[in-house]
């Protein structure tokens, strides 16, 4: 009865998941392709809360739900586009995007076979696969991570290297979303119903952040979360048309951006010079130092997702006492 | 008897969510729709958490859902009028 | 071999194809950065059902940790492709 | 009793289901920003039954989070981004 129903259910969430991801695509209304992805991140939370995934359920609620569609949205003209396929030029399509029928039949014929040789190879890893080996590693380890939840201590004691390239990666995003300019345009004053909204939703946002930050060390939640669920609630501000959304200016703002990588560098050189190796810390601090490096990394994740979301250089925000007594509310 | 009463408020629950979809698929235009979906779920959802903080006994989790039933109730209220809003001005700009 | 597993695994497959598609043959590049948003999905998806031991034993950390550093990965590669099509926008004349 | 938990989550995949038919029915764009309140509402619902179905506490918080950032999602849609004028 219980694994019966559970395989209709997985059936439907597989048959949403395919056919939203299907519909996004094959519309040419960007508008509805966008909402539909939303839709499609709201679906895929629940698959990862069915395989138990529940870390990865958050990221997912707080990213692929919420921030991407926001950043998606504000990226759609506002007229829509003529859909006449013709006169492609000076729009945002590029030239020679029409392509060939021909051609376009043997791209969807490769793209069939690479599901094909993915399926081939995933079959073929879950037959052999000896799975249990890092995973009983990991557990045996768990105790000297500082951390209890299995997830955190991979992100940020095993595998910490893929951490902190990761904030790499995003520092660099957004130095290349700086480096472009163009800060896009503000939003109209809110009314006074989303006005209301805005007065409840925002300190939920950053309480929820916290909360998230917090309990990542034994249970699912981390920097990740709490970032993002942070830079929504500056969205939100940005979406009611504030001007002061909680970024810091000038200064400030690059140390904040720099925050999470910096303070895990420092970390990392310091335990080296302790005369252990790089960034494997002593079993009695690794709890500390974990939420310290996990604190800073939420506000530089925050910060580079909202800027991300509001583009180019934000100069006109003289917002650095508000920003300044947000953090402190939030660290 | 907790465990009948939270099978028939999940029950319950269950049917409003139901009948919030159906009327989502049936009734004719946006205005309707919102008025039948945003109150339908939104008792529906109640139900359910109710039958859940009942099912699970723990009061530390019957919290959490109030919490997560209240979070839903103010943010579909403000969305839906969002929404509607939108699609009123949408109607008004040719 | 779990039939979860399997299930959520072919689906991630057919969901990559979908999304590579997309991004190699949609004229709007909007929409290819949606289909490489999907195809990102597909992948998480794999993995997940890779990490996922069926309901009884704790799944495996470290699929799950790759998926969240490849989420937040996508989202700032998302946001980085949006700021370069918003430039191209403006360099092509519009605006 | 674990067998209602896992119905009501079938039921409530059902309703998701309904709901998505909207959103890929549309017409309008409301429409299908409403519909995609409905399928986080299910999913909320969905999320908590599977909470306590498979013993995963954490659910409870990806539940709550997903119906905080739906609003995030609905504000992002109807936000008005103001006319450039320079």
């Amino acid at each position: 009865m219980n694994t019966a129903s559970l395989l209709v259910f997985d059936g439907l969430l597989l048959l949403s998941i395919v056919s939203l991801a299907w519909a996004s695509l094959a519309t040419r209304d960007e508008r509805r392709s966008v909402i539909l992805f939303m839709a499609f991140g709201l679906v895929l939370a629940m698959a990862w809360g069915r395989l138990l995934a529940p870390d990865v359920a958050l990221a997912e609620a707080a990213i692929g739900a919420g921030l991407s569609g926001a950043l998606l949205l504000a990226a759609v003209r506002k007229q829509p586009r003529p859909l006449s396929s013709g006169s492609t030029r000076g729009s945002r399509y590029l030239d020679g995007a029409q392509v060939r029928t021909v051609s376009r039949w043997g791209v969807t014929l490769l793209c069939a076979a690479l599901a094909g040789a993915l399926a081939w190879a995933l079959l073929h890893a879950f037959n052999n696969a000896p799975q249990d080996a890092l995973h009983r590693s990991i557990s045996a380890n768990l105790e000297a991570s500082g951390v209890s939840n299995p997830v955190t201590a991979v992100l940020l004691n095993f595998r910490a290297y893929d951490t902190l390239l990761e904030l790499a990666v995003l520092l660099t995003a957004v130095l290349g979303i700086i480096s472009l300019g163009q800060t896009t345009t503000g939003y109209t004053p809110a009314g006074p119903v989303f006005e209301g909204l805005v007065r409840w939703l925002v300190p939920i946002l950053i309480l929820t952040a916290g909360y998230l930050l917090w309990v990542g060390a034994h249970a699912p939640g981390g920097a990740f979360q709490a970032g993002a669920t942070l830079a929504a609630a500056g969205v939100v501000l940005r979406l009611a048309g504030r001007r002061i959304i909680g970024l810091p200016d000038g200064f400030m703002l690059r140390i904040v951006m720099v925050a999470g990588i910096g303070v895990f560098l420092l970390v990392g050189l310091t335990v080296l010079v302790l005369g252990r190796p790089f960034l494997d810390y002593p079993p009695a601090w690794a709890g500390a130092l974990i939420l310290m490096i996990e604190t800073a990394a939420m506000l530089s994740i925050a910060a580079t997702l909202l800027l991300a979301f509001v583009g180019g250089q934000p100069r006109s925000m003289p917002a650095r006492a508000v920003a300044n007594q947000q953090h402190e509310e939030m660290s | 008897m907790i465990n009948l009463l939270s099978s028939i408020l999940i029950l319950a629950g269950l049917f409003f969510y139901l009948a919030g979809s159906i009327g989502l698929l049936r009734l004719p235009d946006l205005y309707t729709r919102l008025h039948a979906l945003t109150k339908a779920d939104n008792l529906g959802l109640g139900l359910l958490a109710a039958g859940l903080a009942l099912y699970s006994q723990h009061p530390l989790t019957a919290l959490k859902l109030l919490l997560v039933w209240l979070a839903v109730l103010a943010a579909s209220a403000a969305s839906a009028h969002l929404i509607a809003r939108q699609a009123r001005r949408q109607e008004t700009r040719p | 071999m779990l039939t979860a597993q399997l299930l959520y695994g072919l689906t991630g497959c057919v969901i990559v194809a979908l999304g590579l598609r997309g991004a190699l043959l949609h004229p709007s590049l909007l929409q290819r950065v949606v289909a490489i948003n999907v195809m990102g999905a597909g992948v998480f998806m794999m993995l997940i059902a890779i990490a996922y031991r069926g309901p009884d034993l704790p799944p495996d950390p470290v699929p799950q940790a790759l998926v969240l550093t490849g989420i937040v990965v996508a989202v700032s590669a998302t946001a980085l492709a949006l700021a370069l099509a918003r430039r191209l926008h403006v360099e092509q004349g519009n605006d | 009793m674990s067998e209602l938990l896992s119905l009501s989550a079938l039921g409530l995949m059902l309703s998701l289901f309904l709901g998505l038919l909207r959103v890929l029915i549309g017409p309008g764009a409301g429409d299908r920003m409403l519909a995609t309140q409905l399928i986080g509402t299910a999913g909320v619902g969905i999320l908590l039954t599977l909470s306590l179905l498979h013993d995963q506490p954490a659910l409870i918080d990806v539940a709550l989070l997903l119906a905080l950032l739906a609003a995030v999602a609905a504000a992002a849609f109807t936000g008005q981004q103001e006319t450039r004028h320079d």
